[in-house]
């Protein structure tokens, strides 16, 4: 499932309202009656995602690719079809452009190891953003650090905006890698990703898009954007931890060299050279998640059934009316775009009562909200403030807990004042 | 509206009215530590003079249980002999504090300590956290 | 729990024998009535384990290490009770030894990544050996390849076991790092890893002990034998797909730099530069397997409990008979060692019946081998085989299982008679 | 014992007497291909002639499914217009196979074929396995 454009998804769509408790029923942890504000930091699991984990574990637990028998033919085929499924949720051509990985930061990484490791010369540029995920910068620090390229980073607006008149600037500059998040972890800001891909693309780059917070809540046609690579975590997306993919354009993987060494990423190894197996296998190397796989592919198949465009307005009404809410509370600082521009993700910052001690008493209320710099350091330093405290929403959200949000909130402002 | 068992009203009262908060002039001793998990430095000044701790003073921002624990920590050392201040333990400046840490706190909790320990003793961070994991 | 010497295990130990029957009970896939004979590739998982990562799904169901509520903290708490389960069970000084892989393979990879490229020159000398699995071998190969170092591989004798006289003189041309398997994962061979171990670490070699066989049948204690990396997977010890350990000795992995960059490894980020997590952190980067992590505390605990030494005799007798039942057999032929010096792992080849075809026919009597290279291709050249057909045990393996194949090997001749 | 419906007796009697088994001398095409899951290798030689494929004779080693395939292959192949076995589907060979192939081993029953068509007609061997992919 993917959005039409990269402007905002629900003005037009209209889709019908979510049946919220209904969606509730299928995710067990919900039951605990804890207000789970913290889906952008791993998303809760639903019911069918452990189902069919649990079928892999008890009906055919076995290896994949490897065993002549029943129980691996079908962990086999259950693996194989969450690639198909994954194609589809991206929109790509080929199953062969489906890698699994840990999640996001396994993916970024690859793409740095194998394709920029060996692709970028001393002085070429990097455009990064400053609003980045951890995992979308050290890679690339370390990449410069190995290879001599240098980085740029886009600054945002006082919105939480990136600044596109910057952006175009260091484009002219022609960069070899432009690599930026599609939604914001940190401000929510969903970036023109598709307007930019194609500005980069323009000027000769190769672009990754992190969309570890785009793809649970807008999805993306890989296509359509143009982008040479594209990542994401099972984890956001109602899937399992230790299961993620790297989208990467076939041109690019079949060039690049494999990343590990290992089980089922050769054709022929011997003692005086290898030759390696073809996409995707060429990137797996060793055992994978199996169960995790088969799980993200259920995920997907749930969030997909449901429908991101429902899925998307429901955040964004629980978005509005929470920084509604939220701007009436005195001395609450709020960070990040109007409602229509971000996802469901609310960083603030509340006068006199540091973010650690806002989370603690909003635990001790039952809410459940991060607090931090939530892997986003360069961007704290742009914001001024060591940390933030951070709300973040999903299909499983209701208005009654951002109704305890704010209740928790007004008592944190209590015992502080 | 939670009971404040939490965060007590002397607790408030060291995060709102930091004892010892500042800088001095020319200290013998200056070290600063970082609290990796939100940003919060805290970080401390030293006068030593004849094997105790003169004066004291912390500066750096961060959540009322680190400042709390950094005020009440900087109140004990005034005056201490060092030998009796490098003596102090994790497990003490946690009673002190008087409120049940959560796992997720005790490094704000332990911060100041770190400084002191880190900073007038030399030792390794690597040491102090490798004492902390062996706790 | 550890062997205390590399030397056949059961000898002196007299364990109590196994309750197969009860411990059948926890492994539901078992029920089915799959003589299941391929835990050498990936093993079943009992319910302990799918109860732990179950209760993370449902009970405290959150990412770790960084929200500031109680589902956070429990998840974090289970995820480190499980470091902690390890460094005891291989005896590691600290639990900053112990760091979090996907498996064997990423174990290996990252140390060929952040050690071997960091350390090896043009002409340095890399010992393997003839046996290995890809997964130990690939990446030394690509290691080579970026660094000019050059690899030996140590020969096996008739019976399949390492030529100790080949390594030793080997071992005099001071190599720079040795790496091999405790125990073969096509041959059972059970190499005297201590002794090796020892051997190069006298001349001077970093030693690398591929464990992915080796741990869940015998075992390591790694302050005992000395070695300065040992690399493990979770899926063949009784845990979940996804989750692996990666050994490494403290004054190495501080000196090493990171391997993937991203969340969680950093202490602070900069657009001008990052300085990294201490161990084990530094190479942990993103979010982990989380409920994976927690599933492979649960499944070390649960074969610990019953007891590494019981397993192994439990194998070593089903071994013996199925050696010697299978030596009847015309034209079967046996590869590696007795079965004192051998893991639950028989490989063979049946005269005139591919390895493939021998597990079709074994697949329709509902008996699960593996048949084909086994990530073995160096082994199987030096055995003069395409291809072999493997039957591997573990603690729920019965004797009647044994009996299925034996059964079902004949009806094989049978057929291609 | 099972039920021999999966090893049939022509499939065990192509695979005992391998039909045109053994090598042309100065073959006009010679390719080979692997089986990457078992090591196993299929090679085939072709003798061209007025666009038809005059002569073909296969070698290596392989399973029952993959031997006999090739067996059945080259019976039909011998003395057909290129262009006619350019056409020659999957399908087509695995019906001609006549029993149920598993997923894994699908692999082992198209290894001749892909040599007939990254050999013969200068396939990339992605392009094989791509249509196999999308099929
Ligand atoms: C000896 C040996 N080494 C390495 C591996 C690779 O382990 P994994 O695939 O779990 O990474 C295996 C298992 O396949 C093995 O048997
Ligand atoms: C924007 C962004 N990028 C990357 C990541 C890293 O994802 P993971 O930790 O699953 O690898 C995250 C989540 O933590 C994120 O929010």
């Amino acid at each position: 499932m993917s959005t039409s454009s990269s402007s905002p998804v629900s003005a037009g769509l209209a889709s019908p309202p979510l049946d919220v408790e209904r969606i509730r029923a299928d995710f067990p942890f919900l039951a605990t009656g804890v207000a789970y504000l913290d889906s952008a930091n791993t998303s809760q699991r639903p019911l069918p995602v452990l189902a069919a984990m649990d079928a892999y574990h008890t009906q055919f637990n076995a290896n994949i690719h490897r065993g002549a028998y029943k129980a691996s033919e079908q962990a086999t085929e259950r693996y194989e079809a969450t690639r198909e499924t994954v194609r589809r949720f991206l929109n790509a051509r080929s199953r062969r452009e489906i890698i699994y990985t840990r999640g996001t930061t396994e993916g970024i990484n690859l793409v740095a190891y194998s394709w920029a490791r060996r692709n970028l010369l001393p002085g070429d540029l990097i455009v990064l953003t400053i609003m980045e995920h951890h995992s979308n910068l050290v890679p690339w620090q370390l990449v410069a650090e190995a290879t001599g390229a240098r980085i740029e980073y886009v600054d945002i607006d006082e919105g939480g905006e990136l600044r596109q008149d910057q952006y175009r600037a260091l484009l002219q500059q022609e960069p070899k890698l432009v690599a930026f998040s599609q939604v914001s972890n940190t401000l929510g800001t969903i970036n023109p990703y598709r307007e930019m891909t194609a500005a980069a693309k323009a000027v000769g780059a190769v672009v990754l898009i992190d969309g570890a917070q785009g793809a649970p809540h807008l999805g993306v046609d890989v296509q359509a954007t143009g982008c040479d690579f594209y990542a994401f975590s099972g984890h956001k997306i109602c899937g399992p931890t230790g299961a993620g993919i790297l989208y990467g354009r076939r041109e690019l993987l079949e060039a690049m060299p494999p990343f590990m060494g290992g089980g089922d990423m050769i054709k022929t190894v011997s003692t005086t050279g290898t030759t390696y197996a073809p996409l995707p296998e060429k990137f797996e190397a060793g055992t994978q998640a199996i169960a995790q796989v088969i799980g993200l592919g259920t995920a997907i198949d749930y969030v997909s059934e449901i429908g991101l465009g429902a899925i998307h307005e429901h955040e964004q009404q629980l978005t509005e009316y929470a920084l509604e809410a939220m701007s009436e509370i005195d001395g609450l600082r709020l960070f990040g775009p109007p409602a229509q521009r971000r996802s469901g993700v609310i960083s603030f910052d509340l006068a006199g009562v540091h973010p650690h001690d806002v989370a603690t008493i909003l635990d001790r209320h039952g809410v459940a909200v991060r607090a931090g710099h939530n892997c986003t350091q360069p961007l704290m330093r742009r914001l001024d403030v060591p940390a933030v405290a951070r709300a973040s929403f999903y299909l499983y959200t209701t208005r009654d807990e951002v109704d305890r949000l704010l209740v928790a909130l007004r008592d944190a402002q209590r015992i502080f004042a | 509206m939670v009971d404040d068992q939490f965060y007590r009203e002397y607790i408030l009262d060291h995060y709102k009215n930091p004892r010892n908060f500042g800088r001095l002039e020319q200290p013998d001793v200056s070290h600063e530590e970082l609290n990796p998990l939100c940003g919060d430095v805290i970080g401390m000044d030293f006068r030593l003079a004849e094997g105790k701790i003169e004066d004291v003073r912390f500066h750096g921002r961060g959540c009322a249980i680190s400042q709390a624990s950094a005020s009440l920590l900087t109140e004990r050392l005034k005056g201490m002999p060092l030998e009796e201040a490098r003596k102090i333990s994790k497990e003490e400046v946690l009673e002190e504090l008087g409120i049940e840490i959560s796992p997720a706190r005790i490094k704000c909790a332990l911060l100041s300590l770190k400084v002191l320990k880190v900073g007038a003793y030399g030792l390794a961070e690597g040491e102090f956290e490798e004492d902390e994991d062996d706790s």
